[in-house]
């Protein structure tokens, strides 16, 4: 029976455990309860993702009303890889929660965090599992009101403007969405993805048409924070409690970004997107000019998150601009990167919650002499940074091989050149990091312990894993490489 | 008067009321208010777009033929759960700002962040 | 107003008839309009009423806080739950047809009636915890 | 007679949307809310739309209302004069409105009973939905069946909000405190 019914429990099992912590109240049961689900949810995106690579396609009518009369879910080996991967970092971030919550959120409200924290995840999920385009918006909003909640829970009093700032812009960003689900509506009186996509074409003609997709566009792009829209990122990551920073860093943008493979590819279609409206001859510029930017905003900060935020989002421009490519290459890179960056980042955030634990900041001048006191740490912090940069033998190195190869496919020099120059950029943030904390004595002498195994085991996997992707790729670019085709119709 | 798209203009020069007060107020409030007049009027676009003309509310009832579109209202009873649960949520958020900072002007509270 | 009569006399007539209202809006939502989440912010009007007229301590001693974290989660519980009872009796999630295996309609009644209760409870009992909160801030 | 309602309603919401954006006075500008709230709400009614005028009535003009005002109790009544340039803001806001205007012009005209919305998929329900679920208000066969999945996302969606504002202004239990 359960076979039968994976989608759905996908979705169903973290929401209902949410309001099940509610009713648990004690910190250590809500957290160990979560953790279970969680793991469980994690063993579901497994199977659905293995049932999808043998069997092909998954649909599962909920209410036993056919699409396009009710709601589907549609699992195909797109988002089934982003499920794996949202389930993944849930499962390893939650793991290494809890001496870092206690460190940095009050007793009393724990129970209330961790069930914020399934209702992210279940929202996250349920946006990339649904085949339903106002289905979406419901889920994107059940994530995004918990992860608002989950940022303002920080302890600084700037979390409080910045989640407030979040709030705002992302309302504006799923109103936009709103906006564009309704005028899609309106030309073919259908929600469903599938139906959509069988009858836009007849109105590509139309300028309502038109309209909706730059209005999806730029609502899907606010909330996945590419450059110059990513005003709200830099803040909501530096001041949110550090266990929800690696949370949204390695999952929240990628789920917009799967978002917007699914609404131009899947819905729209390459051919108007970037044929009619030529929205690479936008995306790809404005990628380029958002790595340099915020990779160069990275280099001149002096506060740890917020460097690793404003990394985040020249990253996010490495995957916008292999989707910009449209080639089976330059999208199996982006989505590569998608997959790999979130193991890094989370990896970084990681470490930097171990340092918060112990030091009690993430700023830079507080991190002098660390490689000798906290060397478990760092050297997880520098592996992963060596990821990002992009060095042979990690997942990073994986990643840009693809797009840069993307671009030289197309014959585009001066992209390739741009992309390789770029990590120039990243050695150089992740070196002033390096540099404070393996060349600089601290200020005063004191013992520092590392942080607990709980969480160093955590850390540990995703900076693995970093290395493992790095060297064997059959997982991820084997996966993303059919996702890729599947996107671009070229699948037989 | 023929009906046409002049509903439609009128729910965009409403949005636009809203969209511009959430940009360009900095007091948090006044920002959680024009949200609130611009989420309200793409309802009243959705709602626009399913009335159809001589129809009466989707209600079934003897010897009504005409009805108009209910998934539009169905849509939108979600969207304003939505919008009141934002809200909701930037409300206690300006509390605690309030609190913290004993403004709730953008700029002041920025200002007050500068200064450390 | 704690110390003023006519509030508090018309509050004792009213508070009833509201609540009886809401109930009346949660279960007519199949033949006009209302349902679930118009009923239950009704139900949290009629203790907001209350707690505005007789104080928010009487109120609270009236509906616990704790009480109301219960609620709020018991909706949806119950709202899902009615989707998982569905899956244990071989149909889809939230399928009602299979409550009634002779008569669907009577299995998507049945159906309805319960998803429209756990909205109900969940978004009355959010509504007063969300007011019970603000209310609660400024009290100290 | 009816097209005369419609024109009094919308130029008086626009009238009330503009006073709640430029008054300085927090109280009146979300009274004016609730008021652009309840006119909508009988705009809705005269779209056919009335379990959301009801819900737009007890929401925007209630709840929302008594919640704005509880936080300006809280908080401030008067904005300050935002001395900030709003250039920017004004050109954001025209070229998005222009950009919309712009999309009317192939929209299906209002009341068009042939338009896409009204010959796909709506006919199904109000056709079957007598049958299949036995309820007269299809929105409520819509909303708790055919769409029931959505309604489900939208409880959660209220649960998420109310433990958050939990989570950030709900009372501390005091009682945990020693433990």
């Amino acid at each position: 029976m359960i076979d039968a019914h994976l989608p759905v429990l996908q979705i169903v099992v973290p929401l209902m455990a949410a309001p099940i912590c509610v009713l648990l109240r004690r910190k250590t049961m809500t957290w160990a309860f979560a953790m279970l689900v969680t793991l469980f949810s994690f063993g579901i995106a497994t199977q659905l993702l293995s049932k999808v690579l043998s069997d092909g396609v998954v649909s599962y009518a909920l209410g036993g009303w056919a699409a396009p009369i009710g709601i589907e879910y549609r699992v195909d080996v797109v988002n089934a890889f982003v499920l794996l991967l949202v389930t993944i970092i849930g499962s390893v971030v939650l793991f290494y929660a809890p001496p870092s919550v206690a460190n940095e959120i009050s007793g009393e409200r724990h129970y209330l965090f961790y069930a914020s924290y399934l209702l992210c995840l279940t929202g996250l999920l349920g946006i990339t599992i649904t085949g339903d385009a106002f289905n979406v918006f419901v889920f994107l909003e059940i994530s995004s009101l918990s992860s608002y909640t989950l940022i303002a829970m920080g302890r600084d009093r700037r979390a409080l403007l910045a989640s407030y700032q979040y709030l705002i812009l992302g309302a504006i960003g799923a109103t936009f969405i709103v906006i564009a689900i309704g005028l899609m509506y309106m030309m073919t009186g259908t929600l469903n993805m599938a139906d959509l996509a069988d009858r836009l074409p007849a109105m590509f003609e139309t300028r309502t048409a038109m309209v909706a997709f730059a209005f999806l566009t730029v609502g899907v792009l606010i909330k996945l924070a590419l450059f110059p829209l990513h005003m709200w990122l830099p803040n909501a990551y530096c001041y949110a409690p550090s266990v929800v920073t690696a949370f949204l860093a390695s999952t929240a943008t990628k789920v917009l970004i799967y978002v917007f493979l699914r609404f131009t590819f899947t819905i729209w279609g390459a051919e108007f997107v970037f044929e009619t409206l030529n929205l690479d001859a936008f995306l790809i510029p404005l990628a380029l000019i958002g790595i340099y930017v915020a990779s160069i905003a990275a280099i001149y900060q002096t506060n740890v998150k917020r460097l690793l935020a404003y990394s985040s989002v020249a990253q996010i421009g490495y995957m916008m601009l292999g989707i910009g490519f449209v080639s089976v290459t330059g999208l199996t890179g982006g989505i590569v990167h998608m997959f790999n960056h979130a193991m890094m980042k989370g990896a970084l955030f990681l470490a930097v919650g171990c340092v918060v634990l112990r030091v009690g900041s993430a700023e830079l001048a507080d991190w002098k002499g660390l490689g000798r006191r906290m060397p478990v740490t760092m050297a997880a912090f520098v592996l992963a940074g060596l990821g990002l940069i992009g060095v042979p033998l990690t997942a990073g190195f994986i990643s840009k091989w693809y797009l840069i190869l993307a671009a030289l496919e197309k014959g585009w020099w001066p992209v390739a050149m741009l992309a390789l120059i770029s990590s120039l950029l990243a050695v150089m943030y992740v070196w002033r990091v390096v540099e404070v904390a393996y060349f600089q004595k601290p200020d005063e002498d004191v013992e520092i312990k590392e942080a607990p195994l709980q969480m160093q085991i955590s850390m540990w996997i995703l900076t693995l894993a970093t290395l493992y992707f790095g060297v064997s790729t059959d997982l991820t670019v084997g996966v993303a490489k059919q996702a890729a085709e599947w996107l671009l119709g070229v699948t037989p | 008067m023929e009906p046409g798209l002049y509903n439609y203009w009128v729910a965009i020069v409403l949005m636009m009321i809203g969209l511009y007060t959430v940009i360009a107020r900095s007091n948090l409030i006044k920002k959680l208010i024009g949200l609130s007049i611009f989420q309200v009027s793409v309802f009243y676009l959705y709602i626009s777009m399913g009335k159809v003309t001589g129809g009466t509310a989707p209600i079934l009832g003897e010897g009504i033929l005409i009805y108009s579109n209910p998934i539009p209202h169905v849509l939108i009873l979600t969207a304003i759960v939505v919008g009141i649960a934002t809200s909701a949520l930037g409300l206690a958020i300006v509390v605690r700002i309030q609190e913290a900072y004993h403004t709730v002007e953008e700029d002041e509270i920025l200002e007050q962040d500068r200064a450390l | 107003m704690k110390h003023q009569s006519i509030p508090r006399v018309m509050s004792k007539i009213f508070i009833p008839l509201i609540m009886l209202f809401a109930l009346y809006v949660q279960f007519h939502g199949d033949f006009g309009p209302g349902g679930g989440f118009q009923a239950g912010v009704i139900f949290a009007a009629a203790v907001v009423l209350y707690a505005l007229i007789f104080g928010l301590d009487e109120a609270q001693q009236v509906v616990r806080p704790a009480a109301i974290e219960v609620l709020v989660a018991l909706g949806v519980l119950i709202y899902a739950g009615t989707g998982v009872v569905s899956l244990f009796l071989g149909g889809e999630f939230l399928n009602y047809n299979v409550f009634d295996a002779h008569h669907p309609a009577h299995g998507q009644h049945l159906g309805i009636l319960f998803v429209e209760l756990g909205v109900g409870i969940t978004v009355a009992a959010v509504m007063m915890s969300i007011f019970f909160s603000f209310a609660g801030r400024g009290h100290k | 007679m009816v097209e005369i309602i419609d024109i009094i309603l919308l130029a008086l919401m626009v009238i009330v949307a503009v006073a709640a954006s430029r008054l300085h006075n927090l109280f009146m500008s979300v009274m004016l809310l609730g008021v652009f709230s309840l006119l909508s709400a009988a705009m809705f009614t005269l779209l056919d739309a009335v379990d959301v005028a009801f819900t737009e009535a007890a929401v925007g003009a209630g709840v929302s209302t008594v919640l704005m005002l509880g936080t300006l109790g809280l908080t401030t009544r008067e904005e300050k004069k935002s001395p900030k340039n709003n250039i920017l803001a004004l050109v954001v806001v025209v070229i998005t409105g222009a950009a919309l205007v712009y999309g009317t012009f192939d929209m299906p005209l209002y009341g068009d009973a042939n338009a896409p919305v009204n010959t796909h998929v709506a006919p199904y329900y109000i056709e079957e939905s007598g049958e299949e679920i036995g309820m007269p208000n299809i929105v409520t066969s819509v909303l708790a069946s055919y769409r029931g999945y959505d309604t489900l996302g939208e409880t959660t969606v209220v649960f998420a909000a109310g433990i958050g504002v939990l989570a950030l202004i709900g009372r501390v239990r005091r009682e945990e405190d020693h433990s």
